[in-house]
């Protein structure tokens, strides 16, 4: 299959694309407010801002997905009219949504060949699609199997195709938003290797992150967005990571908090050499055997996909054991059902919030009960006590500072941030004696992951035992007091997190097991 | 109303009233379409006669609710027009007789008729409702004795709809008739579960003659599939309820076909001298209310014909049973 | 029931009756068809009107009607919060019929109200039992609901047919050749009692009150909230502690129990005695289809399928006296009910949009307020 | 009594009717599988199958030419499937609503037409039955395989011609992905719109010659609601087949061969009540999926109206 025809106004490939004035506006929301912008070919222009400061906004109006009220685009200055994502990929401009847009049921050749004109005219060239995609995989290394099902695949891996999928259309500058947020730190070196290698061959890349780190790492410039406004933008180079963090929320952040020492009790879980399947059906958990005192924070790293999510579901009672015992402070509760065990003060906040923890069409309060609905205070003989329930979700809506219209409003008009801080409030406020929490700040602006992280000491210093899964190895070397990891479903190691490095805990995420003295 | 009038007046049979009287006013509810070559346009048919012979419009109106399939729809459709003083309300489909029953006391004026069935409630005090019904095992039996005769194969195919009422009437007599004139042969049944699933009814045709049957019949509206198989694959169709000739000339045989009219006069002229119900009526060979229509194209053999005239002699004088 | 009621204002008063304004729409379409029959479309939708509402008998029986809609209705509305698509409700209502009569052949030495109450229960377990099983084989077979009721409709039937020309035949048919398949007519004892002098029957009264039962557990009991959070998110159900599948079968259990009810109601209202054409909709009258329509109009909730469930049989009532008065053929009132159908369901985008409109103006006044109270104490945040 | 069902006769019987049953069911299943697999539920088959069925056999009845009749009814068909598609994307209505009221509609309006139109039942030559040389003299096979007629054997044709459309062509993909994914393909600079009010039509216009293929073909006369029926079980067929071509035809297949044994199951004389004879393929064709613990999922966005947030 040929390369698309493009038809950029003078020359062949985008040099600059300028975005002036871009005002949008949604009902009761200013998401851009005379924004410029611009990106230049070669570079990463990086775009920060808190949740719903309208970045993903401002990029939607650039790949034609929301026309702007005000403002214009000029790509190698001369002005274009983009009205729809068609428009945006024939001017070689390519996004990668904060959310995927694949096609599970598809494979990876379908998703990328799926909207291009084909070399067999009406037929499918889905050989000559596939061999370029390995072609362009050699070339920036982007290793995903062609023929595989999205469905198969694993987060970075579908990443890698959204990637090539731009990549294949030709794109000359490819929008970013916040790719690395679902990355481990090894994807995340990966991934930034194919960026350079873009930027090396001229392409434009505009980088959208809230990982201020990564920001400073790839970005050659950086622009700062404040509740649609701009305020900021200037090099990279000389910023440190608490000017973009004053730039961004107006006020100091301490990027990792203090924490006191731990007051460490009984053993409140333990897994025995657990062996459940994965999603798959291949082993996912290869005998793992852990334990989380009460008092304290183990960290659990671990790159994705090597059994986090299948060890967090086993322990919830949402994946069958196939063999081994699950202990909840010594009663074995092996093959219980997620009810009995909420009843037994375990709580859970998974990985996938949207989905898996949240009831996007019920309200704020409906959201609130959803583990404790058929239990007093909420419910009596099997009727729901509306006055009851609403004045503790309007006690936890004030406590934990969700930002909703009302207690009423359905969970899907809240912003991500605030959905999360439902399922955190709703968690927490269980006054759990367990506490798994598997990627509780992925996506979260530094603000919202400072609160999270004082939250989760604050539970600490309660005595909860609590079982952080995290890909973030700075969040797991700045929250845990122990710290396991787990590799292709099993746990390679658990180290004190005073005896534990960087170097070290990488080694062990990538397989290579040491001698070391057990925790 | 939109009756079908037609231009040319027939022979009055039965009125010698002055030609200035209102005319006489009936209401039908049927349960399928006026056009169903079966049931309901048998009804239909009679009245669109009665009308004639009662000199058109001006003498003779009736207003029709087709495809009445719900019983509490139709229901609804009879007080209605009782209401609306209708001389007459036939309240054509078996199904309607508990409705009938509630209804026809709340209207002592108005006459009723209700086929087909023999329960005219008077055992109940109801005085105003007549019942008909039509002794359709008759024909049946008539066709079964011809197609006995027919059949080379020695066996014999009939399509159902569901075995039940006119159509068990029917397919009982037939079954006698073919007995009776070759015990020999085998009568094979199968029923479609349905009035209205042509497609099964095709191929329960179909059934029928991989079997090795040479001859079929059926009833119900449905059989118009069947039907259509039988002329394609070469054999021979009886008809019932009307006549079918006209699907196909080149194999249908003969028809029992329902002429209500004979029920229909009599009726009419009690309720003019005031009678409004109470007499239960069949439609039988003797008295012309059924009647068997042979195809002109079809060459009967004579032997067969002559078979056919004893049958229905041999029913009229009573001295054959038809129904086992 | 407070919350529904404070929730009308002139707004949704005009989104009540946009479906008004399309079924509008549609009878002018029809129009033009009743001028190519040869009929003044005036008086022929005067004629509808009247034979729907024009006395006190029509609107009786309009609410007759709408009796049997509204309770399939229910069945639809607890269903298709529950995600599952039960286009079962005439096999429902068939087996429902079919258990509350055999109450009433069979239990002829008791008291008539006793005999009454029995059947509505057996009605509704009969309905039940019909709705368990596609929830079932849904559950734990992964079998589709829609192959699986059209199905069971089918096999309804059959069973429906071979019973009243077999064991349950009316006694008086069975001695007669004819065998018409027909059970015995109920004792007067058990008709259920009317409240007007015209067909109106407690089951009117029944079903609107069951009407505020559902809207009840739906939105005011644990198994109401089960049965919602399972229809729209069945991962976060399970991680709720909610059982799933057994929220399926309970959700398609309660659906088939209403129409089974609706069944027994038909036979102890109406008809008083089970009678077959051989068809399903000979007996339901296709209100097992019809109930769907009529919920999906009151939006799937209780209390507005009562009024949806009134107009559509309204619709109905009249059509028929519509025939009658203007001899149209029934097929022009079949086509002129499609017709309504599309037409409402297709206005509904009207009054989402208004909906959506009222949300984000309304939202601009809650903006400014979470503004005014929360974002001060985020910032004084240490 | 059963034994006698274990006869060449009786097997060859029962797979030439099953054959021929399958027809329509396969025309209009088919056209239903392109519209689910776009993400759009039709309820309205059985309606689009009746004026299609009536329209065939008027213009072949007037016009005596029956591939006109063909055409009649794809466009009849075709018509239904846009009105439908306009009414589902566009206006976004409930589409299992919207698909009942096509189907009140066409079932109302064949009839309507059929009465000022005809006004009785007639019936037409329809389309014969078409020997293929030499196969057709194969005993046994030969019978039930080679003397059907032409739109039997397109029917037949169809499902290879389906698979290989939703498979192997840019617009198959495009209509799985539609189905699946709609943002996604959006995303991609595929009209949703398009390929769903492709689907939708193409969809009706196949329901238009399923019901063709009953009123010019294989029954040859046109009578008040004909299909009784059909086009329901046609849609369930679908989900039978798990969305796939080859598995309507093995539902199709199934549900008729079914169908045509329990009408020789009555011919044989065997002792059930012929209502439970009328059952059997109903109740098998759950079981069989009951058995065969099928799990393929509904293309995800069926029944979702899609509109772009602006
Ligand atoms: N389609 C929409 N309709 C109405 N409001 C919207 C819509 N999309 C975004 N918004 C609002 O516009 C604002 C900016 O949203 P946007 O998604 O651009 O934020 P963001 O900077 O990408 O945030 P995040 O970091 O959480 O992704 C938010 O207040 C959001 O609620
Ligand atoms: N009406 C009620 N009154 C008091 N307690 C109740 C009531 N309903 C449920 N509970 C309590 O809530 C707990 C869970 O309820 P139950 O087991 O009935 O839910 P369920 O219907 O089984 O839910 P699931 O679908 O998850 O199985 C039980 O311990 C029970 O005692
Ligand atoms: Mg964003
Ligand atoms: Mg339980």
């Amino acid at each position: 299959m040929a390369q698309v025809e493009k038809r950029v106004p003078g020359t062949e490939r985008i040099q600059t694309v300028e975005m002036r004035g871009i005002t949008k506006r949604f009902p009761g929301v200013l998401a851009n407010d005379k924004v410029d912008f611009d990106v230049r070919a070669g570079e990463v222009h990086a775009l920060l801002g808190e949740n719903g400061a309208g970045k993903s906004t401002l990029m939607k109006i650039l790949y034609g997905m929301y026309a702007p009220d005000e403002g214009e685009i000029l790509i190698n200055d001369t002005h274009v009219e983009i009205h729809s994502p068609t428009d945006a990929i024939q001017y070689g401009i390519g996004m990668i949504h904060q959310h995927f847009m694949l096609v599970e049921t598809l494979t990876v050749t379908e998703n990328v060949a799926l909207g291009l004109p084909s070399s067999r005219g009406l037929l499918t060239d889905l050989d000559a699609v596939s061999k370029r995609i390995r072609e362009l995989a050699q070339v920036y290394g982007l290793q995903v199997d062609p023929n595989a099902y999205i469905w198969q695949l694993a987060v970075g891996q579908r990443q890698r195709v959204e990637i090539i999928k731009a990549l294949y259309r030709g794109a000359d500058l490819l929008i970013l938003d916040e790719p690395t947020a679902v990355l481990t730190p090894q994807e995340v070196d990966e991934f930034f290797a194919t960026i350079r290698q873009m930027v090396a061959e001229g392409h434009a890349i505009i980088f959208i992150s809230h990982k201020l780190h990564e920001v400073l790492a790839i970005s050659q410039r950086v622009t700062v967005l404040r509740d649609g406004k701009r305020v900021a933008s200037r090099e990279t180079a000389g910023c440190t990571k608490a000017d973009l963090a004053r730039m961004m929320v107006g006020r100091e952040i301490r990027v990792m908090p203090e924490k006191p020492p731990a007051q460490v009790g009984d053993v409140m879980l333990e897994l025995r050499q657990v062996q459940a399947q994965s999603d798959l059906g291949t082993a996912g958990l290869k005998g793992v055997s852990l334990q989380v005192y009460a008092g304290e924070i183990l960290g659990l790293a671990g790159v994705s996909g090597n059994g986090q999510r299948e060890l967090a579901q086993v322990v919830c009672g949402l994946r069958p054991i196939t063999s081994g015992r699950v202990l909840l402070k010594n009663e074995d509760v092996t093959g219980m059902l997620p009810g009995e065990l909420t009843k037994r003060m375990l709580a859970y906040i998974p990985e996938e919030r949207m989905k898996d923890a949240m009831i996007q069409q019920f309200t704020v309060c409906e959201n609130i009960i959803l583990r404790d609905h058929n239990k007093p205070p909420y419910a009596q003989r099997g009727f729901l006590r509306h006055n009851i329930i609403g004045e503790y979700t309007d006690k936890l809506i004030q406590y934990f500072k969700v930002k909703t219209p009302s207690r009423d409003t359905q969970a899907r008009h809240l912003s991500g941030g605030n959905i999360q801080k439902v399922v955190l409030a709703r968690e927490l406020s269980r006054q759990p004696r367990v506490l798994v929490a598997a990627q509780p700040t992925r996506g979260l602006d530094i603000g919202a992951t400072e609160y999270v992280h004082n939250r989760l000491i604050e539970e600490r210093q309660k005595g909860t035992a609590i079982l952080l899964i995290s890909e973030d190895l700075d969040e797991i070397l700045a929250l845990s007091d122990r710290i396991a990891v787990i590799y292709e479903g099993k746990i390679m190691g658990v180290v004190n997190r005073q005896e534990a490095t960087a170097e070290q805990l990488g080694l062990l995420m990538a397989g290579v097991k040491e001698e070391l003295t057990p925790a | 109303a939109t009756t079908p009038a037609t231009p040319e007046v027939s022979e009055p049979e039965t009125t010698d009233e002055p030609v200035v009287e209102e005319p006489f006013r009936v209401a039908l509810i049927m349960p399928s379409a006026i056009n169903d070559l079966a049931f309901s346009q048998s009804i239909y048919d009679a009245l669109v006669k009665i009308q004639t012979e009662m000199g058109g419009e001006s003498g003779f109106q009736f207003v029709y609710s087709e495809n009445m399939f719900v019983v509490d729809d139709a229901a609804a459709a009879i007080r209605d027009y009782a209401s609306q003083g209708y001389d007459l309300v036939i309240a054509h489909g078996s199904q309607y007789g508990s409705s009938l029953r509630e209804i026809a006391p709340d209207f002592p004026e108005v006459s009723f008729a209700h086929g087909t069935t023999v329960d005219t409630f008077v055992d109940e005090g109801i005085t105003n409702v007549f019942a008909y019904e039509a002794a359709s095992d008759q024909g049946g039996y008539v066709n079964g004795v011809m197609a006995g005769l027919l059949t080379e194969s020695n066996v014999v195919g009939v399509v159902g709809p569901i075995e039940t009422g006119d159509a068990k009437l029917y397919i009982d007599g037939f079954k006698a008739g073919v007995m009776a004139s070759n015990p020999e042969a085998q009568v094979n049944i199968n029923y479609t579960g349905s009035f209205s699933d042509v497609a099964l009814a095709s191929e329960a045709a179909n059934t029928h003659i991989g079997a090795g049957a040479d001859i079929l019949t059926g009833t119900a509206q449905m059989v118009v599939g069947a039907i259509g198989v039988a002329e394609e694959r070469g054999v021979l169709w009886f008809g019932t309820q009307s006549s079918q000739t006209s699907l196909a000339p080149s194999i249908v045989v003969a028809n029992q076909v329902y002429d209500w009219t004979v029920v229909l006069r009599d009726i009419i002229s009690l309720i003019k001298e005031g009678t409004l119900g109470g007499k239960a009526y069949a439609i039988t060979l003797a008295n012309d209310g059924l009647v068997m229509d042979f195809n002109p194209q079809y060459t009967l053999p004579e032997s067969v014909g002559q078979a056919a005239a004893e049958a229905i002699q041999g029913i009229e004088s009573g001295s054959i049973t038809t129904l086992p | 029931m407070k919350q529904f009621l404070s929730k009308f204002s002139v707004s949704s008063f005009f989104d009540a009756i946009l479906p008004v304004f399309a079924a509008l729409a549609a009878f002018g379409l029809g129009a033009f068809m009743l001028l190519a029959l040869g009929a003044n479309p005036i008086t022929a939708y005067a004629a509808l009107i009247e034979g729907a509402l024009g006395s006190w008998n029509a609107v009786a029986e309009t609410t007759v009607k709408a009796v049997p809609l509204l309770l399939v209705g229910l069945g639809i509305c607890i269903a298709f919060r529950a995600n599952v698509i039960n286009i079962g409700g005439e096999g429902q209502m068939i087996i429902g019929a079919i258990f509350a009569t055999l109450i009433g052949l069979n239990f002829t030495d008791l008291p008539g109200w006793l005999v009454i109450v029995l059947a509505m229960i057996a009605g509704f377990l009969g309905g039940a039992l019909w709705g368990a099983i596609p929830g079932y084989l849904k559950a734990y077979f992964s079998v589709n609901e829609i192959l699986s009721t059209v199905m069971l409709n089918a096999i309804a039937v059959q069973l429906m047919n071979y019973l009243l020309r077999g064991p349950m035949i009316d006694p008086a048919q069975a001695e007669l050749a004819s065998k018409i398949p027909q059970t015995a007519r109920l004792d007067p004892l058990f008709h259920l009692p009317r409240l007007i002098p015209t067909r109106l029957h407690l089951g009117a009264l029944i079903a609107v009150l069951l009407a505020i039962a559902v809207y009840f557990l739906l939105f005011h009991t644990t198994l109401g909230y089960r049965i919602r959070a399972v229809g729209y998110n069945p991962d976060a159900s399970r991680y709720g502690g909610i059982r799933v599948r057994k929220q399926i079968v309970i959700a398609m259990l309660l659906s088939g129990a209403f129409a089974g009810l609706a069944g027994a109601i038909q036979v102890y209202g109406l008809n008083y005695r089970m009678i077959t054409d051989g068809s399903a909709s000979g007996f339901t009258g296709s209100a097992g289809f019809n109930g769907i329509v009529a919920a999906l109009f009151g939006q799937l909730h209780p209390l507005g399928t009562i009024p949806a469930s009134f107009v559509f049989g309204a619709m109905l009532v009249g059509a028929n006296s519509l025939q009658r008065a203007m001899q149209v053929p029934s097929a022009f009132i079949t086509a002129l009910n499609g017709l309504v159908v599309v037409f409402v369901v297709s206005s509904e985008i009207w009054r989402r949009r208004r909906q959506h409109r009222r949300r984000l103006t309304a939202r601009i006044v809650e903006d400014e307020l979470v503004e005014a109270t929360i974002k001060p104490e985020t910032e004084a945040q240490p | 009594m059963i034994e006698d069902l274990f006869s060449t006769t009786v097997l060859v019987g029962i797979l030439a009717s099953g054959i021929r049953l399958a027809t329509p069911y396969l025309y209009a299943a088919i056209g239903e599988t392109f519209g689910q697999r776009s993400g759009v539920l039709n309820l309205g088959v059985d309606g689009q199958m009746l004026l299609g069925a009536f329209a065939a056999f008027y213009v072949a009845l007037t016009y005596q030419n029956l591939w006109l009749g063909i055409l009649a009814a794809i466009i009849v068909g075709g018509l239904m499937g846009l009105a439908m598609a306009y009414v589902t994307v566009n206006l976004q209505a409930q589409q299992g609503i919207s698909g009942i009221g096509f189907y009140l509609f066409g079932l109302g309006m064949s009839d309507l037409l059929f009465q000022k139109l005809l006004g009785t039942v007639e019936t037409v030559r329809g389309f014969p039955s078409l020997y293929i040389p030499f196969l057709s003299d194969i005993p046994f096979l030969g019978d039930i395989f080679f003397r059907q007629n032409i739109l039997v054997y397109l029917a037949y044709l169809l499902v290879p011609l389906a698979w290989f459309v939703m498979n192997k062509t840019t617009l198959g993909l495009k209509i799985r992905a539609v189905g699946e994914n709609p943002e996604a393909a959006d995303s991609l600079g595929v009209s949703v719109a398009r390929v769903r009010y492709f689907s939708i039509i193409l969809g009706g216009m196949l329901s238009g010659v399923a019901g063709a293929s009953m009123s010019i073909a294989l029954l040859n006369v046109f009578q008040q609601n004909m299909t009784s029926g059909l086009g329901f079980i046609a849609v369930a067929l679908v989900y039978f087949g798990g969305w796939r071509p080859g598995g309507v035809l093995l539902g199709a297949l199934l549900f008729s061969m079914v169908n045509a044994l329990q009408l020789w199951i009555q011919v044989k004389g065997i002792q059930i009540p012929s209502d439970f004879a009328v059952m059997m393929p109903y109740v098998l064709t759950i079981l069989v999926l009951v058995l065969a613990v099928q799990r393929v999922r509904p293309p995800s966005a069926l029944t979702k109206p899609f509109e772009r947030e602006s």
